[in-house]
């Protein structure tokens, strides 16, 4: 992938999280958001070196990784509005949003809890003798759940084709990762027999080049791997911190990050009339995916029930009738 | 005597407590910087091992709780979503509430699990939306599900007094509610429900901020309607603990009543409503004058679409169509205890 | 058409699935040494990429299950005892069971979850004789617990088949029968109970290894007894698959006996009896002559030695006393049927 | 602890769980039990660096540990007859036998169950200005256990004085430690920042003098520390085994093990006298703990629903009076 193309991906997600941060405030999308503002070269440079039929599980702050994996950036718009034409058709929502048919196995309101999934796909890969690879993606906080651990362990004895993608933000919602974890992250990772390496999560070709080089050896057999990328999130948890008051990082701290702003690092390496150009086709995608995600129907009441059983099955309304 | 928010009832009780019994001590995510407000100052003022922030790490911090109070502390164990309850179910339910049974009594378990905010909450979708009290009721496990501010302070306080394993649901649709906690307020025990407003017709069983609905519905049909129906008296019950049940106090309402809906937000299926309804059906089946009536969540996830949810939750309409239908059955009022006796 | 123990059946069903379907394969510990006695010879036969050994893994080998799923796979998780169920409830119940519904529809996962071997086994104690499979129901997860060996068959084909996550609990109390199961036995389908025995007087809905008992009873009270008291008539009804629930099933056996009687062995509070004991006062209020009842194992942990554990558990006496009870109320046989038209 | 007590404690825990193993088969003792047998210098040796108000966490192979850590041999014996004079008043039996006033919190039914029980208790203790430990036993399969690991890290981060003792057996039931676990056991806790030891776990001296050092140094406020101890039981997984014919593992590789009994290992480092003189006042003990269970009453069955809460609350019955 190009520097173009790289930092076209991350202006997308940059400027598709300013929008949806205005649109809940605007009370146009239900409920709350966690924004991947800050963290783009991550899932950038990761997909970067994915394929189509490369599996990737993602988390409560998704919408970066759905968007570099290449998800329909309209259909995404739909879903966090609440339309039919959704990704999930309005039953996901941000914290669930998925494509299936791209490999995308879901963003996941519970931490840690992609892990699992995504090595039983690496495994089915194997199984139908591709050499397709899941990445799994989960925060600095992820790795104080158990599953994880579980589940380095599992792909490290059947040596599957994962990649462990830990985002270090520093920080779990206000808990500071330092306090947070014993040891260090990539030792961790190191003790269950797989490559484990460090790079900087803020320049989205050194993440490329990192995870191209994992995921290179992934394919051929070479078992897991983990890359922790050093990152940051420039804006609060969620939509609702804000007016919350936290207080558990400086203003200080986050200037120090936003000087390192991977669209700024990306940016440089491009001709500023490449990135106006760029920006510019970003906010007509934006505008098109907004105008459709608008004109789109409201789900129907009646179909409260639907999609939960692939059997057919429906389930029992809450009265008797 | 101060009128104040759920949440700042929660709060209230919770730093009484510490403050009279130093074995009191929060363990959950970000507790300190206080997210879900229940915690707001009290580790700047009680320090940090009175309050401590733990790593996203349920199974162990549930079990570490248990550790502790087994050598003689009294943990509050802050769940930030309902649904880490699920992956805390084991050491909640396995390990701490049967470890007394197990140790055949040498020991006491006394930990507060709290979710300060249960419940769907309009768009938060399926895995943050689960309501999971019953699953407690079901393992024999006391399971507290407070209506409103008073009631929150008083039954926190029972809960983290208590010496066994309470789990103790606020509901994130009651947090804002006001009322007055007395400033002398104590506890309020555990299996004892409240009458919020009495009635002869209809017991309506309402738990958590459902009680707010029925107090609604019971209002509105206290009123002839607009078809010039007969008003209806509803009695509004609320048993508060979900375990152990007051079924003395149901049993009280229902002999006056004679007909009994149970407005419930967990699914349908082995609800609270299934097991209050059962256990009037089998117990009461002599002063019920009509069947008996659950209006529950359905049985399915809750989607992202706000009126998806909504569909799926239980109703003020669904609530009155029910009150009104077993209205119609059997003689009102005094005369409907004359009927049965 | 053979003979053969419910844990025979179960293991002929598992292979004639991964014979007939390559997506198949089996996850869980000691499968390949076949602790549980499900998955004997299976790895040899069809070698170790069907039949995968776990870490002791829970939530872990869950989740993976499902991931294997979304990719094409049919697995088949073993548990080795039921509370592991607790452990693994979050990755059932919050992810494999809401993803279709939180994706609209993108994907099935068709996974089966089996305990073969759920519930108390004499001397096993509190953390070895759960039957937890009412709280697979509360969340609405399709929930199987076969009682004979041609059912054990049948269902696990149709788990294993069925495109929506499964849970099957087989009862450690029914593994050792044995029923004939036909050399050429297909699928039973979910949802579709069973009556065991006709009879006009009362329903008796009965689980798992408990139609045993149920049948025992009935037969029992078919007979005049020993004061001379007239002779019962039992139905017994076995609902096989606990979610969804077979409520036509129920309601044409109610409707014609007029009483019912439930005996599960899930703990009383929101427990399966809880739910059909429910739904029958609240559907079937007209078709009831007496008040249904419930006999379900107590409240309580099991303690270990033996004589309590049978305290707890629902007895054949207390099934007995509750159908006769229920009997000697209202107009009996043909004769009720008039009554409630 | 001196080379006869140790060797003393030993021959009580083998001898015991011969007895029991035998009781078992009669029938006298219900369900099944996990024998301890072969691995007794583990348990002997740990607690040998223990006080009285140290607290225990333990397994579903737990005779062993509580036997160490003092409970009354009578008093266990008649636990598992299932009579009210048993440690946990026929409560409990095998898998849950405790007794919280020697600080043994318990046998556990869940592997790994017991390790954030111990991790609350030394918390609890170094709030009570006090410098007891936990120590926490475990077995190889439990290492794969999330819940294990979430608590190594709550230990690290929090400092606490709780020993992570791991009996590799090599075998979690049929499943061998090798084949189930990536990297090595030391490592992995290595990461957590924690000393991470390794010992002959078939010679008691070895263990009590490396659990002595890790022991001391978690109670001068070193914090959390592993040690992992090579063992072997002689004897199947459980009881029930015998009939199984699982076939994991050879007669050879058992009678390789049986070499390096630890109790010969420890009997070697004493006169015969001696140790004659200790083998049949172990016999007098196990004599007079089974007369006793014998005697005592079996409970009533009305008390079915007792000491299910503190509070006094009692269990709803199954049928409605
Ligand atoms: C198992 C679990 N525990 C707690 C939560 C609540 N929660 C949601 S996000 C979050 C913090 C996650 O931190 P991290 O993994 O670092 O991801 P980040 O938010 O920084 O991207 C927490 C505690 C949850 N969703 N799941
Ligand atoms: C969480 C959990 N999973 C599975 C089991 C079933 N089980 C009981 S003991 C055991 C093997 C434990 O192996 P290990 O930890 O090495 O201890 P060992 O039996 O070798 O002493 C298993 C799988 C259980 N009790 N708990
Ligand atoms: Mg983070
Ligand atoms: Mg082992």
């Amino acid at each position: 992938m190009s520097a173009a193309d790289l930092y076209r991906t991350m202006r997308t997600i940059r400027r598709f999280e300013e929008q949806i941060v205005t649109l809940v405030n605007a009370n146009e999308i239900a409920g709350v958001t966690h924004e991947y503002i800050g963290q783009e070269a991550v899932a950038t440079g990761v997909c970067a070196a994915l394929r189509d039929d490369d599996v990737i599980t993602s988390t409560h702050r998704g919408h970066g990784h759905v968007i570099a994996k290449g998800a329909d950036v309209p259909r995404m718009m739909a879903e966090l509005l609440g339309r039919t034409t959704g990704l999930n058709r309005a039953r996901g929502g941000s914290m669930h949003i998925a494509d299936v048919s791209l490999g995308i196995y879901g963003a996941n309101g519970i931490v840690a809890a992609g892990a699992p999934i995504a090595a039983g796909a690496a495994w089915a890969g194997l199984q139908a003798g591709s050499d397709r690879v899941a990445v799994c993606f989960f925060g600095d906080g992820a790795v104080n759940q158990g599953v994880l651990h579980e589940t380095m362990n599992m792909a490290g004895i059947w040596r599957l084709p994962v990649l462990f993608v830990c985002e270090n933000n520093g920080y779990a919602v206000s808990f500071a990762q330092e306090q947070a974890t014993a040891g260090s992250l990539v030792e961790r990772a190191a003790a269950y027999g797989m490559a484990a390496v460090r790079v900087d999560g803020m320049d989205v070709e050194a993440v490329r080049d990192a995870a191209g080089a994992l995921v290179a050896a992934a394919r051929a057999g070479g078992g897991p791997a983990f890359l922790e990328c050093e990152t940051y999130r420039f804006v609060g948890h969620h939509t609702a911190e804000a007016t919350m008051g936290l207080g558990y990082r400086s203003d200080e701290e986050i200037a120090r990050w936003r000087e390192r702003d991977p669209l700024l690092v990306e940016a440089a390496r491009l001709d500023a009339a490449a990135v106006a150009e760029i920006d510019a086709s970003v906010e007509e995608l934006l505008e098109r995916a907004l105008a459709f995600a608008r004109e789109s129907p409201r789900p129907e009441v009646s179909s409260a029930r639907d999609y939960v059983y692939a059997s057919g099955l429906v389930p029992r309304e809450g009265v008797a009738v | 005597m101060a009128r104040m928010r759920y949440q700042q009832a929660l709060a209230r009780a919770l730093r009484d407590e510490m403050l009279r019994d130093p074995s009191v001590f929060v363990l959950g995510e970000d507790v300190r910087a206080s997210l879900r407000g229940v915690t707001r100052g009290l580790a700047a003022e009680l320090g940090d091992q009175r309050i401590i922030d733990t790593p996203i790490s349920e199974q162990a911090f549930t079990g570490f709780a248990m550790g502790a109070a087994l050598a003689g502390h009294r943990p509050v164990v802050e769940f930030q979503i309902p649904s880490l309850l699920f992956t805390a179910y084991e050491p909640i339910v396995n390990q701490a509430a049967k470890f007394r049974l197990m140790t055949g009594g040498q020991a006491k378990v006394p930990v507060t699990y709290v979710v300060p905010g249960s419940g769907a909450r309009m768009g938060l979708a399926a895995q943050h939306s689960d309501h999971p009290y019953a699953m407690f009721a079901q393992a024999g496990v006391k399971t507290v599900v407070p209506a409103t501010a008073a009631d929150a302070y008083g039954l926190f306080v029972s809960a983290i007094r208590d010496d066994d394993p309470v789990v103790f649901f606020a509901p994130a649709a009651a947090l804002g509610g006001r009322e007055e906690v007395a400033d002398d307020a104590g506890p309020i025990p555990l299996g004892v429900g409240r009458v919020h407003r009495s009635g002869d017709d209809v017991t309506v069983v309402a738990i958590g901020h459902l009680v707010r609905d029925a107090l609604k519905v019971a209002e509105e049909l206290a009123a002839p309607d607009a078809d010039g129906g007969d008003p209806i008296s509803v009695e509004v019950f609320d048993p508060r603990t979900i375990y152990p049940f007051d079924w003395a106090g149901l049993a009280a309402s229902v002999r006056r009543t004679g007909r009994l809906v149970v407005l419930d937000d967990t699914n349908r299926s082995c609800g609270l409503a299934a097991e209050v309804v059962a256990t009037a059906a089998e117990e009461l089946a002599d002063a019920l004058v009509a069947p008996p009536r659950r209006i529950t969540r359905a049985d399915a996830p809750i989607p992202f679409a706000v009126e998806l949810e909504v569909a799926l939750l239980p109703s003020r309409a669904q609530l009155a169509d029910a009150v009104r239908s077993v209205a119609a059955i059997g003689p009102r009022g005094a005369l409907a205890q004359e009927a049965v006796r």
